[in-house]
């Protein structure tokens, strides 16, 4: 029904649309004056009100039809009393069937006969739902077209429509936002009324698989096992390795590109080295266990150092690699919005370039650069692929860069990939650490944001 | 005159020029019927032509307010504005000229019929000479030439000496004949701004140089009162 | 004044110019490190997977017998050959291929030569030259994932025997065929429509192309309108007050929250709450539309405002109302920037990953999705999963997927840049 | 032969939120002259300017109180629609801002939006009737389809203006149009609004006081939001009224 | 005068307007003295008055180039314009009276010893009362005062009355005795240049007016002469 | 009173990349004078000013040829110092550019880098005396730890003056550098540079003729490129031997 009924109702827009727009005309003929809009902003009106209703009553049958559907092909079964879980298995199995997909051999007359009455109900339903969309999509349309004279303006109320359409998109944003803290702060609260929050937070044992194993049977056990201060001294180490790559490769490149090099270089070296940003972390992850592992394995064990194949410093490395990007465009754009004639201040003053630098540029720029940092920092902590791949799953409380160490992200991927149990307290916790993860990030973006547009505020 | 000015600057500037060369053809105009009105001695065409002193005057205010709406509106820089303020002094030149030379037809009345043509006619010799140097003058303007300017400027020494020979005559004259002395005051008064005409033309001149080049011509103080200085010892 | 000549320099000014000439030098270092990374991690990444393109053929003899005869398979169909038991037949005429062998172990190792799937092949290649069979046919058929390796040369022989994966037999075997000259290369056409394959010459790119392909037209379908007329609103009509600098504070936030919170979002919303199929495009889809719409309702509000204010009075000075000052001027002049935003936007969802992971799209799907609603994987998640198998075709696999994927990345930057270039607009 | 007054401005405060732009300015404006207003930057004369046809409505914190009448009709009246205003009282900027559409459809848009033509020909007809009142038609009319943005500054003044009377307004409001223009094209865009005068209101804010003195025949003085003076343009600049506008025109504004 | 201007404009106006007060000056004091030396029949005294003139169009000149200057640097308006343009007009008469007031100079050697003092005194009069005007003019041009100005302007017609006495007076004298017909020319003409520098004057306080006030007074066109008329025919 | 020239510029060519944007421009610049260097927009007169301190070798399209000789000395021989040169030819620019510091470290800058003053002493000595020479000590001498960017737009504009000569340089360049201030500001600096020509030589930038007229002594002319005329203010002003200076002097350029 589907696709008829999109047919039907683009086939009666259109002709709502001519409708308005000759009424209109005709209108502006007789009596000789133009009305208050153009003609076709008449035939938008009528549009509108023919399909505007009609969308929201199909909505609305939309939702509510599989639920009566289902009412009415199970209500006999209601009667006989059976119970409420079999009846749902009962419903899916009659449209398995009736989509051809046999799982019995025998077939249950009582399931044909569901079936039938199923393709019958749902005829029924296309129909008058149809019927009543048309009919009240006309009633309107008929509204709008006796409203169309000399002093309706017509573009008003179109308008109008078309703003409200902009500002609901616009609070998708919003919903989103309210979709991540809800849905993350409805499993942790119920994560946190069987774990403590002080032992989440503070506990120094990760080991969540072990109270999944034991079903929960041992509360102290439990407790035990969700502490998640190894997965923040891992994030913090890893996202700190990363840092100490990519802080002083991509603010020296940064300042090299924006002074130093000439424009044939920076018009090809830029955009090499913007295509790291554009990498997906994936592919970190995989050159970080493929070649960098290896390589700091071999490098370590030739100066007789233990390191083990799944590093926080192979992670943090070509998490650094990664940043490099983010730190040099971002601080490229900061140190450039530092108007010219400051730089051109201090050369007349027979300064050297890098006394320009360091004494005006950074300085002038430095809120920003900061924040450029800040915002990479936030990056590093929620990325996710090349801790997943390359860091390591064991959570264990180390600042020894060569050791595996695991994150807040990996261990969220490791909880909840493939199929989970929703209520038990290991899923639950991947949410909480969801939780702690957006905040974190949430903060540093917030600081970092705000002194990043202060700074680009005061050279404009 | 509109209440307003919207042509564009050179359109002004044009009519400042063109109300300079207007006013100049008028007064040159003025010039010469002061002295047909003294040759003949018309005394009713003469008051005809103190009629006409007023619209000299009319045209040099409108050149004064042209001149300060220029200036207002336009920055004149270089020869423009050598243009715009000798404009001013060559309009009050104009004007003065015209006034001499009214004055010159309000005497024509006083001049006694019984008066000697000889000396009248000498005036009025006089005073064609200065109409030529008048004509040659905004000719000179006109054409922007530096060179006819400097003619004319050097032309007025002629005057000048014939005015000194006028003058020495008509003293003789009243010597001679006492009864002619209220006329020859007046015939004196005459060549005295015929001489003064000739006078103001040399300074139009010098404008007019100065517009061209930039350069002032050594503006000569006033020498005729020299020479008749010189006149009088002998 | 100055008497001193400009080219004398004293000490100060020598020391100041080697600074000069140090901190220059670290710059050239640190531009240099960057771009030896970019060249390491592609030469890495291309000289590893490359070799996926082509794949290995084994060339074998096949003589037809009594009962499966050259003349059977005219009148069959496509499908009727596809549904004949040629397993045995195939079996013996592959070993038929190496008389000199006896053993029935020697034997087994033989068939583990040849990819797993040598009876469909042959079936392929019977139902291709059904009508022009002799009695004997030499065909070609692929290798297994083993032979692939060591013919490619990724796999050393020279590792001790009990720990390589084919034994000195089964090389002895494959150098002989060399010999014969009946081992060769073809591109490896199957790598791009198969699905994956617990074998990993088997596996395929097919089925998570598609479900990339059915994730990205999501993403394009759902953020590309809400983000550009969301962004309209926000930057052209939204009163400025606190309502909407809470928007535009979240909206900005929103694009720095990591991919994996809406992975977390995806699933406790759309597969938890909504009840919306499992491992399918269609969430994936939505899950990374959610996490482009910032994006690009960042790079359309940009773009909107490097519309100069100028034109916006200029339509508003001749009685053009708001909605069609911007409908008519504004937006056409913005839609560049914001297409380009989009791309980019989408690119990056197509090389995402994390979120994905949660909402189950990293399951093993052999069959190619033939709808948003069927389960998929994507590219990178089936990088990912390729990564994680312990064979070593595999790593020459996930080397290829993240060719193809990083090959899509570069042709929608090039796109991007090409817009940008194309209608680049300087006020 | 004054004129009839065209606009009637009494008591107009304007507020940027909680800074007062404009104090209890009263002004008259007469029909088919040109007035020019001036004043030192920041004095309120854009934000005069804008509110005769309401263009400060765009801005959020802006606030206007008092009335303007044009014709009679106070514009500030609820049931005023500004697009309709608009469409009566043209504006033409500082900076030229042709839409980067071509030459034809920068003029045809106004007449477009406002369904002034019934057809292609009558479209065509208002296009190069204005076109050739902004006297710019010789120039143009050979490539009409080549994009506003590729003509010179003073031929995209005269294009925005031509796009300005394309709606045939009443009044025209120029707000320092000659500032990004160099002086040939000051002059040509003077001699315009000198013919333009005949047809339309014209108001202009300059900077320049010889343009003001060149071209209009009232002046206004602004100072710190008050319309200090208001005269004959000859007046103002010979013999204002006010010591302040003295001042200023005589270049001792302190 | 430094080669060129930096200080402010004010400065700069305020140095055209004491320019102008101190040429003022200068011709105050050759009138007085050409009065006196007339008066004393002085002729050394008249010959060193003589050199002074050049002192007097000096400074015209250089308020030329300063008027010049500030049209050309500053773009006057409203009264600077006013003032810049009237201090033009101002010098140039101021420059006239100058050469009046030498011309009287001058004349004093031919002013027989024999003369009648009374008509001489009566012209020492008259210079005194010019003098007084040229000193009133100048005390509304320092202080810009417009009602002093119109003072001056309206004393002039009593000048001009003294003027028309004494031309009767030495007609009828020149007709009385005839050898001071050569004599009493001079003095016609000393009466008549000192006639002038009150017309002047009257011009000064026109413009002094104008500057004020903006507005012109209405600019009489040489009465003078029409008085001399009117005298004639009696 | 002729002074010794001071600058020699000889057959000065610049290219920005294809773009010639100076010809052949030969010029002598006397000390202790101002020179003022007018000419249309994009004549090359900022170019010519940034060849003097070889500022232009920033841009790195810009090549320049010829010679300029300061004090005999060819600024763009291989061995010259550009630091020091520009220690020696100090720059004033069109917006001012205080440094987003002090007051204080604003003037101190120069002295520190180039290590002009032995200790703390002598650098504030050299910061007063430099903010005296540029006549806004006064104005600033109780808040010289304030932010130079918290002044208003003349005083920002003196202290950059006030940075230029605290390295005691033999010439400064300035680029329109009254073109963002209003006319008080304007009169101001015009004082100040009266003041310093006495011990600098001085070559301004200018587009309005009225300044050029008022401050400099001689003034050059530039016009696509081409230096058209060099002479005295007085004569370029009145009695230019160019037609094209005296189109351009008396607005009649076309
Ligand atoms: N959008 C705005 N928001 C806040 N204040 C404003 C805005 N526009 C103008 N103002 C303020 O209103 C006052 C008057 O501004 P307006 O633009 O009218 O001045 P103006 O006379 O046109 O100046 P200019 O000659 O510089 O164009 C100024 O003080 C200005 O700061
Ligand atoms: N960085 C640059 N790159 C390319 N061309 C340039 C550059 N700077 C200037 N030009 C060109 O050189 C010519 C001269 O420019 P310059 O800035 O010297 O002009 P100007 O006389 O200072 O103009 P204005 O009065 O507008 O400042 C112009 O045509 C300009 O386009
Ligand atoms: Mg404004
Ligand atoms: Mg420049
Ligand atoms: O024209 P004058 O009266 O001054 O000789």
């Amino acid at each position: 029904m589907g696709l008829i009924t999109f047919f039907l109702l683009v086939l009666f827009a259109i002709t709502s649309f001519y409708l308005g727009y000759f009424r209109s005309n005709r209108v502006r003929v007789i009596e000789k004056q133009r009305p208050f809009s153009l003609d076709k902003y008449y035939g938008y009106y009528l549009a509108i009100w023919s399909v505007v209703p009609a969308v929201i009553i199909l909505f609305a049958i939309l939702i509510f039809d599989g639920f009566i559907v289902k009412n009415y092909v199970l209500s006999e079964f209601y009667s006989q009393g059976i119970d409420q879980s079999e009846i749902s298995l009962l419903f899916t199995q009659i449209e398995n069937t009736r989509n051809g997909i046999k799982l019995f051999n025998s077939e249950d007359e009582i399931i044909v006969n569901a079936v039938n009455k199923l393709n019958y109900i749902e005829g029924i339903f296309d129909i008058t739902s149809i019927i009543t969309v048309f009919s009240v999509s006309s009633l309107f349309l008929l509204y709008g077209y006796r409203k169309i004279n000399l002093n309706f303006d017509a573009r008003l109320i179109v308008e109008k429509f078309i703003l409200i359409g902009f500002f609901l998109c616009s609070l998708i944003a919003i919903l989103v936002t309210v979709g991540i803290i809800f849905s993350l702060l409805y499993e942790t609260v119920r994560f946190f009324s069987q774990v403590p929050i002080l032992d989440f937070l503070f506990g120094t044992n990760w080991s969540p698989q072990r109270a999944f194993v034991r079903d929960a049977a041992d509360a102290a056990d439990i407790e035990n096992a969700f502490g998640a201060v190894p997965l923040f001294s891992g994030t913090f180490l890893i996202a700190f390795i990363a840092m100490c790559v990519s802080i002083p490769v991509g603010l020296l490149t940064a300042i090299y590109m924006s002074e130093y090099a000439k424009s044939s270089v920076r018009n090809t070296a830029k955009p090499i080295i913007e295509i790291l940003a554009g990498i997906p972390t994936v592919v970190y992850g995989f050159f970080a266990v493929i070649t960098i592992a290896p390589f700091i394995r071999s490098l370590g064990g030739s100066i007789g150092l233990d390191v083990s194949s799944e590093s926080a410093l192979a992670a943090g490395l070509v998490m650094g690699i990664m940043i490099i990007p983010f730190v040099s465009s971002l601080s490229d754009d900061v140190i450039s919005s530092v108007p010219q004639s400051l730089r051109e201040g201090s050369y007349a003053m027979g300064a050297t370039k890098s006394e320009t630098i360091k004494k005006v540029i950074i300085p002038a720029a430095l809120p920003g650069i900061i924040g450029s940092f800040l915002l990479a920092v936030s990056r590093a902590i929620g990325e996710t692929m090349i801790v997943v791949m390359a860091a390591g799953l064991v959570a264990n409380l180390t600042a020894n860069p060569l050791e595996a160490s695991t994150t807040i992200t990996t261990q969220i991927v490791v909880i909840l990939i493939g199929d989970q149990e929703f209520d038990s307290p290991k899923t639950m916790s991947a949410f909480a650490l969801g939780l702690t993860l957006f905040v974190m990030t949430l903060i540093l973006n917030f600081i970092a944001l705000r002194v990043v547009k202060k700074y680009t505020e005061k050279y404009e | 005159m509109s209440d307003h000015l919207v042509e564009s600057y050179d359109k002004q500037l044009e009519l400042i020029n063109s109300n300079l060369v207007k006013m100049g053809g008028l007064v040159e105009q003025q010039v010469k019927d002061s002295l047909k009105a003294l040759d003949d001695k018309d005394t009713e065409f003469a008051e005809e032509i103190l009629k006409k002193d007023d619209k000299i005057d009319n045209l040099e205010k409108e050149i004064y307010a042209l001149a300060y709406k220029i200036i207002a509106m336009r920055q004149p820089m270089a020869n423009d504005l050598r243009t715009v303020v000798s404009a001013l002094s060559i309009a009050n030149d104009l004007e003065r000229m015209g006034d001499h030379a009214t004055n010159v037809a309000k005497r024509v009345a006083n001049v006694k019929v019984s008066m000697p043509s000889q000396s009248i006619s000498k005036i009025v010799q006089m005073g064609d000479d200065v109409q030529n140097m008048i004509k040659n003058v905004l000719d000179a303007f006109i054409k922007m030439s530096e060179k006819k300017a400097i003619t004319v400027w050097d032309s007025d020494i002629d005057i000048d000496e014939t005015y000194l020979s006028i003058y020495r005559e008509l003293l003789q004259m009243m010597a001679d004949n006492p009864e002619t002395i209220n006329g020859c005051a007046h015939l004196l008064t005459i060549a005295k701004n015929i001489e003064r005409i000739g006078d103001y033309a040399q300074n139009i001149a010098e404008d007019i140089h100065f517009i061209v080049t930039g350069e002032t011509l050594e503006r000569k103080s006033d020498n005729a009162g020299q020479w008749e200085d010189l006149d009088i010892k002998t | 004044m100055n008497s001193n000549s400009l080219k004398i320099s004293n000490e100060n000014l020598k020391r100041r110019l080697n600074a000069e000439r140090r901190f220059k030098f670290y710059g050239v270092i640190a531009i240099s490190l960057a771009l030896i990374f970019v060249l390491i991690l592609f030469t890495n990444i291309i000289s590893k997977g490359y070799s996926a393109f082509y794949r290995t053929l084994i060339e074998i003899k096949i003589e037809f017998n009594d009962k499966v005869q050259p003349e059977m398979f005219k009148q069959m169909s496509d499908t009727e050959i596809n549904k004949l038991d040629l397993y045995s037949f195939s079996k013996k005429n592959i070993y038929s291929n190496f008389p000199d062998i006896e053993k029935k172990s020697d034997k087994k190792k033989i068939i583990k030569l040849f990819s797993i799937e040598f009876e469909e092949e042959i079936k392929t290649y019977i139902n291709k030259n059904k009508n022009n069979l002799g009695n004997t046919i030499n065909l070609y058929i692929s290798a297994s994932d083993d032979i692939d390796q060591i013919h490619k040369g990724n796999y050393s022989r020279d590792i001790p025997e009990e720990r390589r994966r084919v034994s000195n037999f089964q090389l002895s075997i494959y150098d002989e065929l060399v010999g014969q000259n009946k081992v060769k290369f073809e591109f490896n056409l199957p790598f791009f429509s198969r699905g994956d394959s617990r074998e990993a010459e088997l596996a395929g790119l097919g089925g998570s192309l598609i479900g990339s392909f059915f994730t990205m037209i999501i993403v394009l379908l759902l953020s590309f309108p809400f983000g550009l007329f969301g962004a309209i609103y926000l930057e052209e009509f939204s009163k400025r007050n606190r309502f909407t600098d809470f928007i535009e504070i979240n909206i900005n936030n929103l694009a720095a929250v990591p991919s994996i919170v809406f992975g977390l979002l995806g699933l406790g919303i759309l597969l938890n709450t909504f009840e919306l199929p499992r491992s399918t495009a269609l969430v994936g889809g939505i899950t990374l539309s959610l996490m482009t719409l910032p994006t690009i309702i960042i790079a359309t509000r940009a773009s909107l405002r490097s519309v100069p204010p100028s034109i916006r009075e200029g339509a508003l000075a001749v009685g053009a109302s708001k909605v069609q000052t911007v409908m008519h001027h504004v937006v056409p002049l913005a839609l560049p920037g914001s297409i380009t935003g989009t791309i980019i936007g989408i690119a990056r969802a197509l090389g995402e990953t994390a979120p994905l992971l949660l909402i189950g799209m990293v399951a093993f799907i052999v069959d190619v999705p033939s709808s948003p609603l069927d389960p998929s994987t994507s590219l990178p998640v089936q990088a990912y999963l390729w990564n994680d198998s312990a064979e070593r075709a595999y790593e020459e696999k996930t080397s290829a997927a993240i060719i193809i994927l990083l090959s899509f990345l570069i042709l929608f930057n090039l796109i991007a840049v090409f817009i940008r270039r194309k209608f680049e607009t300087k006020w | 032969m004054e004129n009839k007054v065209k606009v009637c401005v009494e008591n107009l405060n304007v507020h940027y939120g909680e800074k007062q732009a404009l104090f209890d300015v009263c002004m008259d404006i007469n029909q088919n002259e040109i007035t020019a207003l001036i004043g030192p930057s920041g004095c309120g004369k854009s934000t005069f300017l804008r509110c005769l046809n309401r263009m400060n409505d765009v801005i959020d914190i802006c606030k206007v109180e008092g009335s303007i009448k044009i014709d009679g009709q106070n514009i500030y009246d609820k049931d005023i629609q500004v697009e309709k205003l608009r469409e009566r009282v043209g504006m033409v900027f500082q900076k030229p801002n042709p839409f980067p559409k071509s030459i034809f459809e920068n003029v045809a848009y106004g007449p477009r939006i406002h369904g002034l033509a019934k057809d292609k020909t009558e479209l065509e007809e208002i296009v190069h009737t204005s076109l050739k009142k902004a006297a710019i038609f010789d120039e143009v009319k050979d490539r009409l389809d080549e994009t506003g943005t590729s003509l010179s500054g003073g031929q995209q003044q005269r294009l925005c203006i031509a796009r300005a009377i394309s709606v045939n307004p009443d009044v025209i409001l120029m707000d320092e149009p000659c500032s990004a223009l160099d002086p040939i094209a000051t002059a040509k865009i003077e001699a315009l609004m000198e013919d333009l005068k005949k047809e339309y209101t014209i108001i202009i804010v300059t900077h320049s006081m010889q343009q003001a003195a060149r071209v209009s025949k009232k002046t206004g003085f602004f100072h710190l939001g008050n319309l200090i003076e208001v005269n004959d343009t000859e007046t103002i600049f010979s013999t204002p009224a006010n010591d302040k506008t003295l001042d200023y025109v005589t270049g001792r504004f302190g």
